[in-house]
């Protein structure tokens, strides 16, 4: 058994320990739950640690540079003649998928962390957490496209129940928006997936196939396929390539979310208990950015290239958008909701750019804003849990009654706003770099498109700063009164526990992202020379 | 000189009352004697075309061995006709529903 | 990575960065370790701001007027095939503001052990303050236009940090928030310019970029284009840094921040930093981006000087001036004196330091009064001061010497360095044609008017007698110049706005060694009339305007300015730039986010709603079709089998002899159909 | 018309209308002996159709095997049974017959119907068997016949007829016999 096998499914042993426990030792559940996400954090470092550098081991394309590869027959099916169903267990990672690996556990690890409010049946809630930590896990690992799939599938169950049962008040609506939304997305990428496969030819075997790699290969497709680079077939009057891509970029569009497809977000968000949202914002998020480079732009670089200053387009206005969004928010949890919108969106930017400094700032990015928006749903989640209530108005002053809370406020305030020395500064910097860059590079974005963008960062400013002197400069003042004020206590040691790591990897993301870019650069470098030779 | 139609006349005869006690009587013993006269007139054509096989008798020889099973026959119902009464109480068919005593 | 300018000397980069982490230092004991209130911290930031004084002096004595730059590089990280270095480049400009940023420090650290003794937030204070020497002096050093850029943010973040210091005040919150965001408007200019210029050079190396003759600013075959966007971007960084109009609003709002942080960040340093940008990239200006800034300078210069003449609060006047006199030093970049800029840079530091933290003891000592007499006025607003003269003798002097040197009186640093720039814009008019020679008129307009507004200050401040007996008669004001602590600082920067200290002439700002030190000046010599001119009209026209300043805020018998004007209610009403930024440009970003937020509620989300009730009432009608077709369809033929069921059920009545009917009946019927059909 | 179909259609006369007395009969016992009547008319139109040994066995088995088991089956079952037995207020004609009715009606159509189409007297076989002079004849002793022939040509038969018979009666015995306990 491989590394990745056992760090994909050793929560699962978890969950059946959860499960197999009576309901009464429910308190132990959560230790249980942390460990089983310790665990993996463990794995995925001793991962991050292990993973060979280099020129040969950029991944991407090459199915012999993947690491920690574990190749099984899964699905064997014979239907006759030469044709036989071929489903493999394939998983592998490269520059791209470590880092999203490594993010993810430790994001798990503060969502395990932040699941000690859980205050009703703790059984289904632990069971569902640990099912969702391997949907997740196992979505960055798949290398083929039909476990891909099915793990992608699979994330949605249990945040559907975690969202619907957990959630707050109106959580069924948010559930089934969230539900309906990403199944939207999922079941046309069935549709490709599909259409791929019957495509698609392994080399060794001669039989059709859903590994990715092949996929990516142009050799592989039949001559005359749907999806073959050379047949030129059309659907709905399209080219095939085309819709397909189209259909692979909502399906995780959704999950980005790109406007205008993330209404879902915000009210997923205000809905979902805290280390959901820590979880939906701080992971989910990032398998559609992931799924976007692995699959979209892996397996149609050709569209991708056409298509670039569309995607670009939907970055820019995400990012304008987003932010615009937040500054009309008097709900602190929504707020932050669009922001992530705003900070997806450069990300998207990132990508269309298809240079290295735009790919690996969009790389960066996403595990800057897995830390950060962690850290923000948790420090909304603090205050949240001692009173109840996230309006921005409901309170004033906080610096003065909760010193501590307010300090890591505004390190996540002002590191989610770009300030240099955390993580998404140099995250930022390097999206619109590779913005800028585009236009001279390959000519894929025009110039303005990153300076919109950078307006961006302006607008974040404006309204983590209009927050902060709302909620936490001033007089104390707060809606509930003496109640509240007896109630908001500063944190904790356990929060301090969650937050002090956070706000420390974001730190030492900015002060060296080579932590980042060392394990990404060969990745990224590759499928930008991939892209460039379609 | 009798002929095979006359008694296949006759026979035919027997064969409809027997018919109809077997359908009309609500008494098992009058059912299992309808059920007789039908034999006799099945039997009785057996006879009558036995006339014309002198030399292998199948005719008559089966009417012998007919009367021998009829007879083993109402034995059988008999016994069964009382094992009836003493679990039903009544011997009309049409009250016998339960088939489990 | 090393160019044909690089030279290095391991003790040098050594003791640069010893200076740049010193503060740092002290930043992080204060930060982890220190209490609260404990008064370690003042002493121990005192003492690292010291040690980088020091070191900056052997530092700057070092590189000074050396032939060569210094640069060392170190690979930061790598991404695609470029190669991000974090560096060190020191030349003469550099080292200059290495050396001013702790010696308008220091003054400002031992001066803030005093001023901020009271404060429940005292280590707070030096922590934030060490924090802001550290990112200012990295900022300086820096070689790479990223990290500059970051350190330029950061300097930000501490202003903002620094002026939100009491933020239980909301207008100290709301100043700091204003001061950061308009910060970030001019730096979001100022790294766009720098990603432009990486996606064209690949490189965020300035000394690549900009040092020497090989850099690639000057190579031939290139598109300038690719060059002046870059320059108008970090111009606009510049702008926004060094409040110039029009995002100069911020700064006399900052004045909420502690006094002695006005002096240090806010008049010193971190407002100059934008000078020293365009300084550091002053190649990448054509000479039309030169023409802009020399524009932008001059209006920004005299509109601060006309808005000061009528402010009445003590620290907002100062914070005009600021303005007014960084205006100066973006004009003299403009019109090419490069070195006059610097030097002026340089020497406004001091002075204005020593302003404003006079102004912080009057402003200590009001507000004592204040609380003795149990008043209701402001105690930063001079109309209630006067007379102070004789209770504070040490401040009034220092006060006086730093006043003067803003004037431009000879004998003092700000002689030196304005008539210089006086001089070379008149000097860059000459032959341009009558529209250039605005600038240097209206540069002489201005120094009139900072006459006026610093006369004003003065005698309103410290002449006359009080005017808090208006409120009261019997009230006796008493004042002190304050401890050792106070007195030592101001004493030392007041020694530094004197002429020694930049040139042994007191007359020809030519002989100043720091103007000497920058080679991109081509006026060195003492060439035509204005050398003389200039300077000789300039004092001349001074002393009147000050006698008329005397006269009218003192002796009262000149009335020349009605205080209902309209110009006098433009001037107090700081030109309405405010109140239009407010009203208008404010509002429209938040009408804006309402539309987008009204959009998404109501037209994406609505959308989907109108999809997702279409997708309802689909549902509606699949589930009546459900219900009355399809499903009546299957009742049918439920019924029928029903029906047929029941029917047949009829002959399943356990008689035996209704089976043998039935039996009989279908022999029956299939004889009759076998015989007959 | 001769004596001997006068005698015949006595015969069968007596044997249709005893079976229609036995078909209207109330009375159990009453129609129990018009069947004695019936099954002693058909003994008489065995003879006629020259089958004299399957005549007296009609006779010796049935008249007086089956009918004396019939009589000796009700009569030994006690008084109540008997009581029981009895066939309740049925009249010759009611609703509940007419189906048999009906269905007796037409088969006796049917079978009229059958007989006269199939002219039984002009079957080729029994042509054959005329011509070739192997019908039985009045005088011919059948017996000796039948005895070979049951013990040769049916012999299989024969015997199988004697283990069913034999299981008959241990089979009727056993169900006839008394329960002593009830079955559960």
């Amino acid at each position: 058994m491989s590394i990745l096998t056992l760090l994909i499914f050793s929560p699962i042993l978890f969950g059946l320990v959860i499960l197999l426990l009576p309901t009464e030792w429910r308190n132990i559940f959560k230790h249980i739950n942390l460990l089983a996400t310790l665990v993996q954090l463990g794995i995925a470092v001793w991962l991050y640690i292990n993973f060979k550098t280099g020129a040969l081991f950029a991944g991407i394309n090459h199915q012999g540079q993947y690491q920690f590869v574990e190749k099984l027959h899964w699905i064997g099916l014979n239907l006759g003649g030469t044709n036989r169903l071929q489903i493999d267990y394939f998983v592998g990672v490269d520059g791209i998928s470590i880092m999203m690996l490594l993010m993810s556990s430790v994001v798990m690890v503060v969502a395990a962390i932040s699941s000690w409010e859980i205050n009703k049946n703790h059984k289904g809630y632990f069971a569902l957490f640990l099912l969702l930590d391997v949907a997740i896990t196992g979505v960055f690992c798949s290398l083929d496209f039909f476990m891909f799939y099915i793990f992608y599938e699979l994330m949605l169950l249990p945040l559907y129940f975690l969202i619907g049962i957990w959630g707050g008040v109106r959580r069924e609506y948010a559930a089934i928006k969230f539900f309906l939304y990403t199944l939207f997305g999922s079941v046309f990428m069935l549709l490709v997936m599909v259409g791929l496969y019957f495509s698609v030819r392994d080399p060794q075997t001669g039989n059709h196939t859903f590994n990715m790699i092949c996929m990516m290969n142009p050799a592989n497709y039949d001559k005359g396929s749907i999806f073959g680079i050379l047949s030129n077939a059309t659907l709905l009057g399209y080219p095939a390539r085309v819709v397909g891509f189209i259909v692979l970029f909502v399906a995780f569009a959704i999950k980005v979310p790109v406007v205008p497809l993330h209404t879902w977000l915000p009210d997923a968000h205000v809905e979902a208990p805290t280390p959901v949202s820590i979880i939906l914002a701080g992971v989910l998020l990032k398998v559609g950015g992931y799924g976007i480079i692995r699959v979209c732009f892996s397996i149609f670089p050709d569209i991708a290239t056409s298509g670039a200053f569309w995607i670009g387009l939907l970055g820019v206005i995400s990012i304008l958008y987003g932010a615009l969004n937040a500054l009309a928010q008097r709900d602190l949890k929504r707020l932050i909701a669009y922001s992530s919108v705003s900070h997806m969106g450069f990300v998207l930017l990132g990508i269309a750019s298809q240079t290295a400094e735009g790919m690996s700032g969009a790389m960066m990015q996403m595990v800057s804003h897995g830390f950060l928006s962690a850290m923000l749903f948790y420090l909304v989640g603090v205050i949240y849990n001692r009173v109840h209530n996230r309006d921005i108005y409901s309170f004033r002053g906080l610096g003065t009654l909760m010193p501590k809370y307010t300090v890591f406020v505004m390190v996540a305030f002002f590191a989610s706003l770009g300030l240099p020395g955390f993580s998404a500064f140099i995250a930022e910097a390097f999206s619109l770099i590779g913005a800028f860059n585009s236009q001279a590079i390959n000519g894929l974005l025009p110039n303005w498109m990153a300076v919109c963008g950078s307006v961006g960062i302006l607008l974040s400013a404006a309204y983590f700063l209009w927050t902060l002197q709302r909620m936490f400069f001033g007089e104390t003042q707060l809606k509930g009164g003496q109640i509240w004020e007896l109630a908001l206590t500063d944190l904790g040691k356990r929060e301090l526990i969650t937050l002090v790591p956070l706000a420390l990897l974001a730190f030492a993301l900015g002060v060296m992202p080579s932590l980042v870019f060392d394990k990404v650069n060969d990745s990224v470098l590759a499928l930008i020379q991939f892209i460039q030779l379609k | 000189m009798i002929t095979l139609t006359d008694f296949l006349f006759i026979s035919a005869g027997l064969f409809c009352t027997g018919i109809f006690i077997v359908l009309s009587k609500r008494n098992a013993i009058q059912i299992l004697i309808g059920i007789e006269l039908i034999i006799n007139a099945a039997i009785l054509n057996l006879v009558a075309f036995g006339k014309y096989d002198k030399l292998n008798n199948a005719g008559q020889s089966f009417a012998l061995f007919a009367i021998v099973l009829a007879a083993a026959a109402v034995s059988v119902a008999l016994a069964i006709i009382l094992n009836v009464y003493r679990q039903y109480k009544t011997i009309d068919p049409n009250k016998v529903e339960r088939l489990k005593g | 990575m090393e160019t044909a300018l690089s030279y290095t000397d391991p003790l040098i980069i050594q003791l640069a960065i010893a200076v740049v982490l010193l503060p740092f230092a002290a930043f992080l004991i204060n930060f982890l370790l220190i209490s609260k209130t404990s008064k370690v911290s003042g002493w121990i930031s005192s003492l690292a701001i010291l040690l980088s004084f020091i070191l900056s002096a052997i530092v700057f004595f070092k590189v000074w007027d050396k032939p060569h730059d210094i640069h060392v590089q170190q690979v930061w990280f790598a991404i695609g095939n470029v190669k991000v270095q974090i560096g060190l480049w020191l030349n003469n400009l550099s080292v200059l503001m290495l050396l001013l940023v702790p010696a308008v420090a220091l003054p400002v650290h031992i001066y803030s052990i005093a001023y901020m003794a009271g404060d429940a937030k005292y280590t707070r204070y030096f922590t934030y303050l060490s924090f802001f020497c550290f990112a200012m002096l990295a900022l300086v050093v820096m070689d790479n236009m990223l990290l500059m850029y970051a350190f330029w943010e950061l300097v930000g973040f501490a202003s903002y940090l620094l002026i939100g210091f009491w933020f239980t005040r909301d207008k100290a919150v709301q100043a700091n928030k204003k001061a950061f965001i308009m910060n970030r408007i001019g730096d979001i200019a100022l790294l766009v310019g720098i990603l432009m210029l990486y996606a064209h050079y690949h490189t965020f190396d300035m000394v690549k970029l900009f040092a020497g003759d090989n850099a690639l600013a000057n190579a031939q075959g290139v598109d300038k284009a690719w060059l002046t966007i870059p320059g108008i971007c970090f111009l606009c960084g510049a702008i926004a840094k060094s409040a110039q109009f029009p995002l100069h609003t911020w700064l006399p709002d900052a004045m909420e921040g502690p006094t002695s942080v006005s002096a240090l960040i806010h008049a010193a340093t971190m407002v100059a930093a934008g000078i020293f940008l365009l300084g550091r990239v002053y190649p990448a200006f054509n000479a039309d981006v030169l023409t802009v800034i020399a524009v932008i300078g001059c209006f920004t210069a005299f509109m601060a000087a006309t808005i000061a003449l009528t402010q009445n609060d003590l620290k907002r006047i100062l914070a005009y001036s600021t303005i007014s006199q960084l205006g100066f030093m973006m004009l003299a970049m403009g019109v090419g004196a490069y070195s006059s800029a610097l030097f002026h840079l340089a020497t406004h530091a001091f002075f204005k330091c020593l302003l404003f933290l006079s102004a912080g003891v009057i402003i200590h000592e009001m507000q004592h009064l204040k609380q003795k007499h149990q008043l209701n006025i402001d105690p930063q607003n001079i109309l209630y001061m006067g007379g102070l003269r004789k209770l504070m003798p040490v401040t009034f002097i220092t006060c006086s010497i730093a006043a003067l040197a803003l004037i431009g009186l000879p004998l003092t640093s700000g002689y030196l360095s304005k008539d210089g720039i006086l001089i070379q814009a008149f000097e860059w008019a000459e032959g341009k044609g009558w529209l250039y020679s605005i600038i240097p008129i209206g540069a002489m307009l201005t120094s009139l008017l900072t006459a006026f507004y610093v006369a004003r200050l003065m005698f309103k401040v410290f002449f006359g007698e009080s005017r808090l007996k208006e409120f009261n008669p019997d009230i006796v004001p008493e004042a002190h110049d304050g401890s050792l602590l106070y007195q030592i600082p101001m004493m030392m920067l007041a020694a530094c706005c004197l002429f020694p200290l930049f040139s042994f002439n007191p007359f020809f700002y030519e002989q100043a060694w720091l103007f000497k030190g920058f080679i991109a000046s081509s006026y060195l010599e003492r060439m035509n009339l204005y050398h003389t001119v200039v300077p000789v009209a300039v004092n001349l026209l001074i002393v009147p305007v000050i006698y008329l300043a005397y006269a009218t805020y003192i002796k009262r018998d000149a009335h020349w300015f009605k205080q209902q004007g309209v110009l006098f209610r433009f001037s107090y009403n700081q030109w309405y730039i405010d109140s239009f930024y407010n009203k208008v440009i404010v509002k429209l970003v938040l009408l804006l986010s309402n539309l987008t937020y009204w959009l998404d509620k109501n037209v994406i989300d609505g959308l989907i709603g109108i999809l997702a009730n279409i997708g309802i009432l689909l549902g509606k009608i699949a589930a009546w079709v459900d219900e009355y077709v399809i499903d009546g369809i299957l009742h049918v033929i439920t019924g029928i089998v029903k029906q047929g069921g029941n029917f047949v059920r009829g002959f399943q009545t356990g008689r035996v002899q209704g089976y043998l009917v039935t039996m009989l009946l279908v022999i029956l019927v299939l004889y009759v159909l076998k015989t007959f059909i | 018309m001769n004596i001997e179909h006068i005698l015949f259609y006595v015969m069968g006369f007596i044997a249709v209308a005893s079976a229609l007395v036995v078909a209207a009969s109330k009375n159990l016992v009453r129609s129990l002996f018009m069947f004695f009547v019936t099954l002693f008319a058909l003994a008489g139109l065995y003879v006629f159709a020259l089958a004299d040994f399957v005549a007296i066995t009609q006779i010796v088995i049935y008249v007086g095997g089956v009918l004396v088991l019939m009589l000796f089956a009700f009569m030994l079952s006690g008084k109540e049974v008997l009581n029981n037995l009895q066939q309740r207020n049925s009249r010759f004609i009611s609703l509940s017959k007419v189906p048999a009715i009906l269905v007796a009606l037409l088969f006796a159509i049917v079978l009229y119907n059958a007989i006269t189409k199939a002219q039984p007297n002009d079957l080729p076989w029994i042509k054959a068997s005329a011509q070739s002079g192997n019908v039985i004849k009045p005088a011919d002793n059948t017996i000796n016949n039948i005895g070979v022939n049951l013990m040769t040509r049916y012999l299989l038969p024969f015997e199988a007829v004697s283990v069913l018979l034999m299981m008959t009666l241990i089979g009727a015995a056993h169900l006839a016999r008394k329960e002593e306990h009830k079955i559960i």
